[in-house]
C-alpha cells in the first residue's frame, strides 16, 4: 500500500489497479506469437505499472487451463497446453529434419555454452560443417556469444530464446539432466593430452578454458 | 551399416580372421561415411563391449579400431585422413599401454591418455543421449502453439539522433580549413620509418613500467588501414628490438602468435 | 443429463466432461491462423463433444478479460479487449547520424558559444536552416544564451549540459583546439591559403572562441 502511494507522488497519474494491470498484460501477451519482456510490456503500460506482478495473478489464473503463460529466458508468452497438442494438428509446422551432426552440434552448444567451434569439434571428434552452423543460426536457435578472451580470440556460440521457446525451456538451466552431467564432470572442458587428435583445427586446443556452463549457471 | 558389422565382427579378437573372410565373401560395402568421425567409430566399437563406458576397456578398444582400420585396407576402403590420425594414435596409446613406462619420459601417461579418451567417448556419449531427450521434448509448433492470429502492433517510430565527439571535432575542422576534410595528415606515404618509430618508442618508453601490448605503442592514423597498420607494426617492432639491444627494454611472446610485449629494463 | 446418457449410447467412448472440452476450446480458438466454426472445432475434438456448449462458457469466462470471444460471421476468434487497443502500440526507436549541416552547426556553438546564427552562418559560409536549429534544440544539445548587445539584440545559442553529457565532456572549454585537432592528424597540416579568417586568426588558433567562452564561464 505505501509502495502504491509512493506510486502515485512520483508520477502524475496513479498507476491502473492491478486487475487492470492484469488485464493488460493479457492483452498483450495474446496478441503476440514471440515472447515479450517485462520491460518491454511495462514500457506499452501507463506509467508506474507493474508487469511482473501483474503476471504472477495471471499465470496464476492461466493454470490448468487451455492455455499457459510461460517464460520463455526472461521474456513471457501464451502458449496453448502441450497435452492437447493432438488437437491441432492442422496448425503444425514442418519442420525441417535436422541431420544427426546438426542435433549434436546444437546439444553440444545448449549444455556448454558459450562454446567455441574448436570445442565442438573437440567433443564431437570431426570437424563441424559451415552448414550445420549455418542452419543453426538461420533457424535462431543459436547465435554467436562473446568471443572467448583466449589466443585468436574465437567466437562462440549460445543458445537463443528461440530455442528456449521451441522445446518450452524457461531457461538454459532447465535443459534435462544438466545436473547430472555437470557433477559427472562431462560439461568441463578438459584439455586434450598431447598430441591427442581432435578433429577440429584445434584452435584453442590447449585451452583448457572458461568453465562455460558452470559459469553461466552458477549465478 | 557401418555400427551392424562393428557389432558383427569386432566381438574378440581371435573371430577377426574367420569373420574377415566371410565379409570379404559378402562382398560387404563398409559405409565409413556413416560414422560421424573415428570418436563416432569408436563410441559404436565400445558398445561391444558391453560394459559402462567408464569401465571400457580402452587397450581392447584401441585393438578393435586398429583392427577396423586394418580390415578397411584390406578391402580397399579409403579411410578419411583424420580416421588414420586416430589410428596412428591409438597404436601410440597400445604400446604406451604395453610396455613399462619409461621414467625419463615426461608427459602424459599411458593411463592418463587412456582416461582421457575414456572421458571423451563418455562426454560424447552424453551429448548424444541429451540431444536425444532434446528433440524428444514438447515442441512449439508440434506439441504446443502459439497464438495463430498475431494482432498487429502499430509502430511508432521516433528516430535519435546522435554525433560523436570525433564527428564534432571533424565537422568543426572541415569548417576551419574550408576544405574537404581529409582524416589524415600523411597523404603521400602510408609508410611509418623505422626512424620514425625509434623516435616514437624513445619518448614513450619510459612510461612502460609494466607489460604492455607493442600494438598499443602504434601511432595515431596507423591503426586502421591495414597498409599503414603493418608499415607501423613492422617498423615498431624493429624499433623495439633495437631498444632491446640497447638494454632499454624488455621484450616477451608467450607463444606463437601471442601479443608481442615490452616493458622498460630499470638500470 | 439425458443428452449426455444419449451421447454416452452413440459414441464408443464418453465424451470428455464440460471443463475439459471448454480447454479444448480455448486451445483450439488460440492456436487456429483464422476464426474457426463450431463445425471444425468439434471435428478436431473427441467424439460426443459439444464445441457450442463449451463455447458459451468459455466465452462468459473472458468476460472482462484483455481478451475476448468474438463471433466472426459464423466462426469464431479470439481478439484482445478493444478498450486495450492502445497498448497494442509499439514504440522503436531509430538512431541516426547527425547531419552533415547539424555537426558542423553544433561545432561552432560548441567552439564559439554564445554565438549568433548570423555568426554561425558567417563561420559555415552557408546559411543555417531553421530545421537544424530546431533540431539541435529539440536534441537539448542547445539552448538559447543571452541577447548580444549589439543592434538587433540577436538571440544567441549555447551548448547545454547534456550536450557535455553526452560527449563526455566536463566543459565545453575541454574541446581540443586547433593545434590539438592538428596534432591528433584530423586538421590538414598546411593552412589553406586566403581562406582564413582575417580578424584575429592566430588568437583563434589556438584557443578558439576564447573570448566567447570566457564571457560564458565567467558569470
Amino acid at each position: 500500500m505505501t509502495e502504491e502511494t509512493e506510486h502515485k507522488e512520483e508520477s502524475l497519474f496513479a498507476a491502473p489497479p492491478m486487475a487492470e494491470q492484469e488485464r493488460m498484460c493479457e492483452a498483450i501477451l495474446f496478441a503476440t506469437a514471440e515472447p515479450i519482456t517485462v520491460r518491454e510490456m511495462e514500457a506499452r503500460m501507463p506509467h508506474g505499472s507493474d508487469a511482473a506482478e501483474a503476471l504472477v495473478h495471471l499465470r496464476k489464473r492461466y493454470e490448468g487451463r487451455g492455455v499457459h503463460l510461460v517464460k520463455v529466458g526472461d521474456a513471457w508468452a501464451m502458449r496453448t497446453a502441450p497435452d492437447l497438442g493432438y488437437l491441432m494438428q492442422k496448425e503444425t509446422v514442418e519442420t525441417r529434419k535436422l541431420s544427426r551432426a546438426a542435433i549434436e552440434t546444437l546439444a553440444i552448444i545448449a549444455y556448454h555454452q558459450p562454446v567455441t567451434r574448436a570445442e565442438i569439434e573437440e567433443i564431437r571428434g570431426v570437424s563441424v560443417s559451415r552448414g550445420t552452423v549455418d542452419q543453426l543460426l538461420e533457424m535462431e536457435w543459436i547465435r554467436f556469444g562473446r568471443r572467448k578472451m583466449t589466443p585468436g580470440r574465437p567466437v562462440t556460440f549460445v543458445v537463443t530464446q528461440t530455442f528456449l521457446d521451441h522445446f518450452g525451456l524457461e531457461s538454459a538451466r532447465d535443459l534435462p539432466g544438466l545436473k547430472e552431467l555437470r557433477a559427472a564432470g562431462l560439461l568441463e572442458s578438459r584439455a586434450p593430452l598431447g598430441e591427442m587428435p581432435t578433429g577440429g583445427e584445434g584452435e584453442d586446443e590447449d585451452e583448457p578454458g572458461a568453465k562455460g556452463q558452470d559459469e553461466l549457471f552458477d549465478d | 551399416m557401418g555400427a551392424s558389422m562393428a557389432d558383427e565382427n569386432f566381438e574378440g579378437p581371435g573371430q577377426v580372421e574367420r569373420v574377415a573372410d566371410r565379409m570379404a565373401a559378402e562382398a560387404l560395402i563398409v559405409d565409413v561415411d556413416g560414422f560421424e568421425g573415428p570418436l563416432d567409430l569408436l563410441l559404436t566399437l565400445g558398445r561391444t563391449q558391453k560394459v559402462d563406458l567408464r569401465q571400457i576397456s580402452v587397450l581392447q578398444l584401441a585393438q578393435q579400431y586398429l583392427a577396423f582400420v586394418e580390415k578397411a585396407k584390406q578391402l580397399r576402403i579409403e579411410l578419411a585422413a583424420d580416421y588414420l590420425v586416430m589410428a596412428a594414435w591409438l597404436a601410440f596409446l597400445k604400446s604406451r599401454l604395453l610396455l613399462p613406462p619409461d621414467p625419463e619420459d615426461e608427459g602424459p601417461s599411458g593411463e592418463e591418455l587412456a582416461a582421457h579418451l575414456a572421458f571423451q567417448l563418455e562426454r560424447l556419449q552424453a551429448m548424444r543421449e541429451r540431444a536425444a531427450q532434446l528433440m524428444g521434448r514438447d515442441r512449439l509448433g508440434r506439441d504446443f502453439f502459439a497464438r495463430g492470429i498475431p494482432e498487429d502492433v502499430t509502430r511508432v517510430k521516433t528516430v535519435n539522433y546522435t554525433a560523436t565527439l570525433l564527428d564534432l571535432m571533424q565537422g568543426y575542422a572541415r569548417i576551419r580549413t574550408k576544405d574537404e576534410f581529409r582524416p589524415y595528415a600523411m597523404d603521400r606515404e602510408a609508410l611509418f620509418t623505422l626512424e620514425q618509430a625509434l623516435e616514437r618508442m624513445r619518448g614513450l618508453i619510459g612510461f612502460a613500467g609494466t607489460w604492455t601490448d607493442i600494438v598499443s605503442y602504434l601511432p595515431e592514423g596507423f591503426t586502421t588501414d591495414p597498409g599503414r597498420r603493418r608499415s607501423a607494426t613492422a617498423s615498431t617492432f624493429a624499433a623495439s628490438l633495437e631498444l632491446v639491444k640497447e638494454g632499454k627494454v624488455e621484450i616477451r611472446q608467450s607463444e606463437h602468435f601471442a601479443p608481442v610485449q615490452l616493458r622498460r629494463k630499470d638500470q
